[in-house]
């Protein structure tokens, strides 16, 4: 079996380049994408402790995976409305370069 | 009681929000009245206290002894005639404003009546916002950019003052945050850990005191929030840096008091001769009540760093009264607002002919104002002066120069608004405003006359301070008529 | 192992292909192939459950919203040049350095696994029935507000992405009531009052109304470029858009009231006017149909 | 309550007057305000007087009475009460007895005017205050008598405020008296801090006992001195005075002349052992009397306003209190306060009386051979001018015969007495010159009226020219109260000094010194109303030159004080106001909402950093994910 270090090491190749994506682009819906590949970095991560800490009949063994399952739901929710956010500024807009939203500004 | 005074305007607050307005209106003077009427029998009743955090060994410790008892009654006092001009003023949103006044009123009361100082500084995190939100949703042109001002003021300064509450408990070994087993411990730290801790906290105060050169924000929160006046009222109840060094700073950190209470001392001294000065300058109604509040905070500054259990009874007693006499005020430039839409006091003179009234009651508060012997500020002032300057005689005089220019300020915006020729007729107070301002008025009277009963009060807080003042100095502090 | 560094790869591959393609079908598509690996991943990771849901959810639903969302707003590919070019260099380099941080930290405190036997004795393969008992008991509370936050964000989703079609569905039903009844009686075209975004068309009868409303949707969804308009550069029509004019017709059925209107609040100085816009969009509006 | 304790009622009863006034006066009809005020004043005199009888048979020198506890802090003590002895009550008859007849020449004087019953509100709220200055057990509560009746005085001068000028006057004397009236607190704070009470004769016997330093003592005595010139304009706070004559006549007759001016004389008694243990201070005192009383009388000589000229005799005759408090004689300058108040008292309402009868005309130039239109007015205004002047037989003579002799033989103040006793005849042969100009100009002479006036000119109603009957033979009769002590029986001193128990001892000269010195004064007064008449009466004096010498102008001006403070003072504190002003809101106020100034660097860094860039925060925040997890594996690891 493949060592647990291993995954993370792959996991954590994942998230930068996600990282960089969100960094780099500009439109809107590819700093989506790029989230995502952070986010399911971060689930393989998960995924691989939990068969590294798992110990016979504990009831913990699982605790991994069932917090990848609930963060599967929450990326669901959180693409929902962030499309949403980005339908709307798109209209309003008519881009969606993030640039181009920078009224957080003082 | 004591939990009554919190509970009541913030549950009401709640039901407020949710009203139509003439509901919210009624019950929002319900409250009012209701909170004051427990406010008076806050002397004496029962304190509370439970656990609250127990993991932070915070507690929720609610007790009325000392100047909770005075301060209360008087914010629940000015709270009635505010709270009924709004309703009667404001017309835009009135539930909502209703609703944060009350918010304000809790936040106010929790901040006077915590014992633990976790619970403090919630409270006094907590009026912030209905405080920013009265100014961002109701105040005037350029609302936004004072609001912003304020919430850096405010907001730079509670962090810092955040950093030192939270590191006092455990540099000091203290079981709990509870002011009695802080008190306890606090003294033994090394003097210049305290002064570490105390300048945190210092800041924090110094900014909602406010002191020279932190009062920036004052100006325009009270030249741009709603011109009924309404809100700086609340801002002026708010104004808790003096009760905050009264009540925590000074007694936790006696050692850092003693030593660097004199720069305090001068930059109060400052503020009040500062704000004075420029105060005879002002044109601007709103911006002239707010050097004058300014001023007057100067001299509480001055009573609680002066050390002396005179003075500090006195600031206390003095932050009471400007409740009052500032409060009243910022209602009256409501009225005058609504009746020519001008702060310009250039644009007004001669008012006297149309509105004696009116004019007569101005100058009673305005004289309230500038520490006319026999009204409700005077004692206070008197105190807080004379407690200053058993120990640091010098300081306390040069502070005692803005006595002067207070009558200039005092009698220069009397002249313009009520003197001279008159240019423009204008409306006699009407009943309903003349109700606004007598409870101010009594309330300026009893202070004034007899205010023996609330310096007995908050004699109960400051001896203990001063005890914990003279446990740190070899050499004990000066007490006024101690021979 | 082998098989782990070809997944590896894969995954790489894919994962930088989502960033760098330009055209954001491609780099979807490739983020579908991405988490489809992923998948195969967690079957390595005795994760069965979780790489059916991985499949079915992510690689399945979400990325179809996705594409679904790209290909409605028609996002195009391609990219200005961006005024912080420092930020490239400087991302790539925080990133090799995180990675490096995290895999170094990963391999020095390399523990060694369980033996497969107790592997398998503790996840059982991690099948649907494994997870669901882990999330109905230990994660019972957390699963309850993920159901709610999931309900939140539809109802949030919902009204980001339907309040303008919901308004102008409303007006427009108006109008078809209001159209129908004068239809009936004198079968002559009534002209109504028009509603915010300033548009004004004329429903003869119900046929008619509906693909009005179509229409509309569609000047909703579909804004014309109205730089070509001469006189409105990328600023104007931001601010117009601000407005909710983002088509020809909308301008071209500008009133003179409207138009003062309009000109007082976006500081035209009169510009609409006198460089005759309505003329200008109606022409254009036209030519847009054929 | 005995008939002393009576008399504790007498502010009471004036603030009650106040209220009602204050509160209702404008649903009362015209006189009634007017009665209602003078009827609670002559009830407060007819107390006094009960006290003044009681206290003659009573065998200790005071009676207390504790009024309640104002506050405590510490053991520092504060209670308000009222102490009434001889030297309160003698206060408290002057008071009420010159205010009663004030209150009522105003009814008629203030007939028909729109703030009649504001007027008496004023007015009464004015003795009230006074009274309780009087009363006083403590400087504190004679502090808040203090600034009562200066707060009273402001709202009196600017009575008529639709006029700016008024307004400014009153706005002046407001000022100026709360310049002294922070001599006053810090007097108190030393005070607190030198003896740990503000009660008044606690700190006398205190000070007697010896129980503080003779140079703090100096100390405390020089800010009471500083509180006392401001209220009783002397130098260098006499400017507001002269200004004040814009409120009413009978208002500058009570305040500015007969009763809140002698306050600070009142102070300096009260406080007397206090300053007789300081020759320093009670040097001081004496100089500054002697320097204000000749450069009044010298800024007399050349104002044409009517009431100006007593305005500076009213500063220039309190010098000579205050140079007679100063020399020890305590009594001495409450004897002059006494006199002084009738004869002022009267001078003032004569004046009323001419104005009233001119229309409002207070141009003395434009006066003249008056006598024939009113003579009532013009006989007391003549026993008035010759008391002032100290002409033998009248008060006036008396009493500053009194304070040359007390000066004359001081042992406190040392050897520039002489000085000041020759400062002081000067000034008496001044005052009776400017005196003599004064009732010569108005009364007699040719008649200068002109048209308006001469049509209107009358003598003054009943209400008006009985009161000053009465003041007059007052200022007849008064002085024989304080006979020379050398040769009669004098009870004035004798009843003062049962209050007054200060360690000042003066010199016994031979008896026929006494009288030299007598004579000296008598010759002073001669002089003075000589030069007068051959000034005025027979050279026809100025009205017919329209001199305009330097000097002249130097007096017309005040003695240039006004054009001394102006850029001193007033100009340099509004410039440091406005500079003030400007750096706040340019500086101090700018810093945080702008981004630069006081927080300025800070501000920048932040500001940079807000971009508004999603992405540009979120390598920020990226940044800190990379430090972490290299601190973590350079760390060695998680455990």
């Amino acid at each position: 079996m493949v060592p647990t270090e291993y995954y993370i090491a792959l996991s954590s190749i994942i998230f930068v380049i996600g990282a960089v994506g969100v960094l780099t682009r500009r439109s809107a819906i590819m700093v989506f994408l790029s989230v995502e590949l952070m986010l399911n970095a971060a689930n393989l991560a998960l995924v691989a402790f939990a068969r590294q800490w798992s110990v016979a009949g504990a009831a913990t063994a699982l605790n991994g995976q069932a917090a990848v399952f609930i963060i599967l739901a929450i990326a669901a929710a959180e693409v929902a409305v962030g499309l949403g956010i980005l339908v709307a500024i798109f209209r309003y807009r008519s881009s969606t370069d993030i640039d181009a939203l920078s009224e957080v500004r003082l | 009681m004591t939990l009554a005074v919190i509970l009541i305007p913030f549950l009401v607050a709640l039901l407020v929000i949710f009203s139509p307005r003439g509901m919210a209106y009624a019950l929002a003077l319900l409250s009012t009245f209701a909170t004051f009427i427990c406010s008076l029998f806050l002397a004496g009743s029962s304190p509370l206290s439970r656990q609250w955090i127990p993991g932070f060994g915070s507690y929720f410790e609610l007790s009325s002894v000392g100047a909770a008892s005075v301060l209360i009654p008087v914010a629940a006092l000015v709270m009635i005639p505010t709270v009924y001009y709004a309703g009667y003023k404001v017309v835009e949103r009135t539930s909502g404003l209703l609703a944060l006044l009350l918010a304000m009123q809790a936040g106010l009361n929790g901040i006077f009546l915590a014992k633990d100082l976790l619970l403090f500084y919630v409270f006094w995190e907590a009026t912030l916002i209905p405080s920013v939100l009265m100014l961002g949703i109701w105040g005037r042109e350029e609302r936004r950019q004072a609001a912003l001002k304020y919430l850096i003021y405010a907001v730079a300064g509670s962090f810092l003052m955040l950093i030192s509450i939270l590191a006092i408990k455990p540099l000091s070994g203290a079981v709990s945050y509870r002011i009695t087993d802080l008190m306890a411990t606090t003294p033994n730290l090394a003097t210049a850990t305290q002064i570490w801790l105390f300048i945190g906290m210092a800041i924090g105060m110094a900014v909602k005191l406010p002191l020279w050169p932190l009062h920036g924000w004052l100006i325009d929160f009270n030249e741009q929030n709603h011109v009924s006046g309404v809100a700086d009222v609340a801002g002026t109840l708010y104004k808790v840096g003096g009760f905050g060094f009264f009540a925590w700073a000074l007694p936790l950190l006696p050692a850092a008091a003693q030593s660097i209470g004199l720069l305090f001392l001068i930059l109060s001294a400052i503020t009040a001769l500062y704000a004075a000065l420029i105060a005879t300058t002002q044109t601007h109604l709103k911006r002239f009540l707010a050097y004058t509040s300014l001023a007057h905070m100067g001299i509480v500054g001055v009573g609680v760093f002066g050390l002396n259990i005179a003075g500090l009874n006195g600031a206390v007693f003095l932050l009471a009264a400007q409740m009052l006499s500032t409060g009243g005020l910022f209602l009256i430039s409501g009225m005058l607002y609504e009746r020519k839409g001008d702060f310009d006091m250039t644009a007004y003179g001669g008012l006297s002919k149309s509105a004696p009234a009116l004019a007569a009651l101005s100058l009673f508060i305005l004289f309230t104002s500038i520490g006319v012997p026999g009204l409700a500020n005077f004692p206070g002032e008197f105190m807080s002066l004379m407690g200053a300057f058993q120990t640091y005689p010098w300081v306390a005089a040069l502070a005692t120069l803005s006595v002067i220019a207070a009558g200039v300020y005092g009698v220069n915006a009397y002249q313009r608004l009520f003197q001279g020729e008159q240019k423009e007729a204008i409306r006699e107070i009407r009943s309903a405003e003349f109700l606004v301002l007598v409870p101010l008025l009594a309330g300026i009277l009893w202070l004034g006359l007899f205010p023996s009963q609330s310096f007995e009060h908050i004699d109960e807080q400051s001896s203990l301070l001063t005890q914990q003042l003279e446990q740190v100095d070899a050499t004990p502090v000066k007490l006024a008529g101690g021979n | 192992m082998l098989g782990f560094l070809l997944l590896s790869a894969v995954m790489i591959v894919g994962a930088v292909g989502v960033i760098s393609l330009k055209q954001p079908v491609h780099a979807a598509l490739s983020l579908v192939g991405t988490l489809l690996t992923l998948a195969v991943t967690y079957v390595t990771l005795e994760a069965h459950f979780l790489a059916a849901v991985q499949v079915i959810v992510y690689a399945g639903a979400i990325m179809v919203l996705f594409l679904f969302v790209i290909m409605l707003l028609n996002i195009q590919g391609g990219q200005q040049a961006s005024d912080m070019k420092w930020l490239r260099p400087a991302a790539y380099g925080v990133a090799v350095l995180a990675a490096a941080g995290i895999a170094i930290t990963a391999f020095r405190n390399a523990a060694p696994l369980p033996d497969a036997a107790t592997i398998n004795a503790a996840l059982q393969g991690g099948g649907a029935e494994q997870v669901a008992d882990a999330l109905f008991s230990e994660f019972v509370l957390p699963f309850q507000l993920v159901g709610i936050l999931l309900l939140t964000g539809i109802i949030g989703a919902t009204s980001l992405v339907q309040r303008k079609a919901m308004t102008i569905y409303g007006e427009a039903q108006k109008k078809v009531v209001a159209a129908a009844k004068p239809a009936k009686a004198k079968a002559s075209v009534a002209v109504l009052e028009g509603p915010e975004p300033a548009h004004i068309a004329p429903a003869p009868a119900e046929p008619q109304a509906q693909e009005d409303i179509e229409q509309e949707l569609k000047d909703i969804l579909e804004p014309d470029d109205l730089k070509l308009i001469k006189g409105i550069g990328p600023i104007l029509e931001g601010l117009l858009h601000e407005h909710g004019i983002t088509t020809f017709e909308q301008i071209a059925a500008l009133t003179p009231e409207e138009i003062e209107e309009l000109d007082e609040k976006l500081d035209f100085r009169g510009r609409i006017e006198r460089e005759d816009w309505v003329s200008q969009a109606k022409l254009l509006a036209e030519g847009k149909k054929q | 309550m005995s008939a002393v304790e009576l008399a504790a009622l007498a502010p009471a009863l004036a603030l009650l007057g106040a209220l009602i006034n204050g509160l209702f006066g404008r649903a009362l009809k015209e006189p009634l305000p007017g009665y209602l005020a003078s009827a609670t004043v002559g009830l407060g005199f007819l107390f006094s007087l009960f006290a003044f009888f009681a206290l003659q048979s009573m065998e200790e020198p005071s009676v207390h009475i504790a009024l309640w506890d104002y506050l405590k802090a510490g053991n520092f003590d504060l209670s308000l009460g009222f102490t009434i002895d001889t030297l309160s009550v003698t206060m408290m008859l002057i008071i009420t007895g010159v205010g009663f007849l004030i209150h009522l020449y105003s009814i008629a004087y203030m007939h028909g005017d729109s703030g009649f019953s504001r007027y008496f509100s004023f007015l009464n709220l004015f003795v009230a205050a006074m009274l309780i200055l009087v009363l006083a057990d403590s400087f504190f509560l004679m502090f808040i008598g203090w600034e009562g009746v200066g707060v009273c005085s402001y709202l009196l001068i600017s009575f008529w405020y639709t006029e700016r000028a008024n307004a400014d006057a009153a706005r002046k004397a407001f000022i100026t008296n709360r310049v002294g009236d922070v001599g006053f607190l810090l007097a108190m704070f030393l005070t607190v801090f030198a003896f740990g009470t503000l009660n008044i004769h606690e700190v006398n016997e205190l000070a007697l006992a010896g129980a503080v330093s003779g140079g703090l003592i100096t100390v405390i005595g020089l800010f009471y001195l500083l509180a006392a010139t401001g209220k009783s304009a002397q130098l260098p706070l006499q400017v507001w005075l002269p200004d004040a004559m814009a409120g009413p006549t009978p208002v500058s007759a009570l305040i500015h002349a007969a009763t809140m001016v002698t306050a600070g004389v009142y102070l300096i008694a009260r406080a007397g052992p206090l300053f007789a243990l300081s020759p320093v201070a009670s040097t001081w005192v004496a100089w500054i009397g002697a320097l204000t009383a000749i450069i009044a009388a010298f800024a007399a000589f050349a104002q044409t306003d009517i009431k100006k000229i007593l305005a500076f005799s009213t500063i220039s005759q309190l010098g000579y209190m205050f140079v007679a408090v100063g020399a020890g004689a305590y009594w001495v300058g409450i004897f002059h306060v006494f006199t002084h108040a009738f004869f002022k008292a009267l001078l003032f309402l004569g004046s009323g009386s001419v104005i009233h009868a001119l229309g409002g005309e207070q141009d003395i130039r434009k006066m003249g051979g008056l006598h024939k239109h009113m003579k009532v007015t013009s006989f007391t205004s003549l026993i008035a001018t010759l008391a002032i002047a100290g002409v033998p037989f009248f008060a006036g003579f008396f009493s500053k015969d009194a304070i040359l002799a007390h000066v004359f033989n001081s042992e406190l103040i040392g050897g520039s007495k002489y000085l000041l006793y020759v400062l002081l005849l000067v000034t008496a042969v001044m005052t009776a010159f400017y005196m003599f100009r004064w009732y010569f100009q108005i009364f007699r002479g040719e008649e200068r009226l002109s048209e308006e006036a001469r049509a209107h000119v009358h003598e003054s109603p009943a209400l008006m020219t009985v009161p000053l009957m009465i003041l007059a033979f007052f200022s007849v009769a008064a002085g024989y109260f304080g006979l020379p002590e050398f040769a009669f029986p004098n009870v004035f001193s004798h009843w003062i000094e049962r209050s007054v128990e200060a360690p000042v001892s003066f010199g016994h000269p031979s008896v026929g010194l006494e009288w030299f010195l007598i004579l000296l004064s008598v010759a002073a007064a001669a002089l003075g109303l000589g030069i007068g008449y051959w000034v005025y009466a027979m050279r026809k004096g100025e009205p017919a030159r329209g001199d305009t010498g330097a000097l002249r102008n130097l007096s017309a001006s005040g003695a240039g004080f006004d054009a001394l403070y102006r850029p001193l003072f007033i100009r340099s504190s509004e410039g440091l106001a406005s500079g003030l002003s400007s750096l706040d809101s340019n500086v101090v106020n700018k810093g945080v909402s702008q981004g630069a100034g006081s927080v300025g660097l800070l501000a920048n860094v932040v500001r940079w950093l807000q971009t508004g860039y999603a992405r540009q925060y979120a390598l920020f925040m990226f940044i800190g994910v990379a430090i972490l997890a290299l601190v973590v594996a350079l760390n060695g690891g998680l455990s």
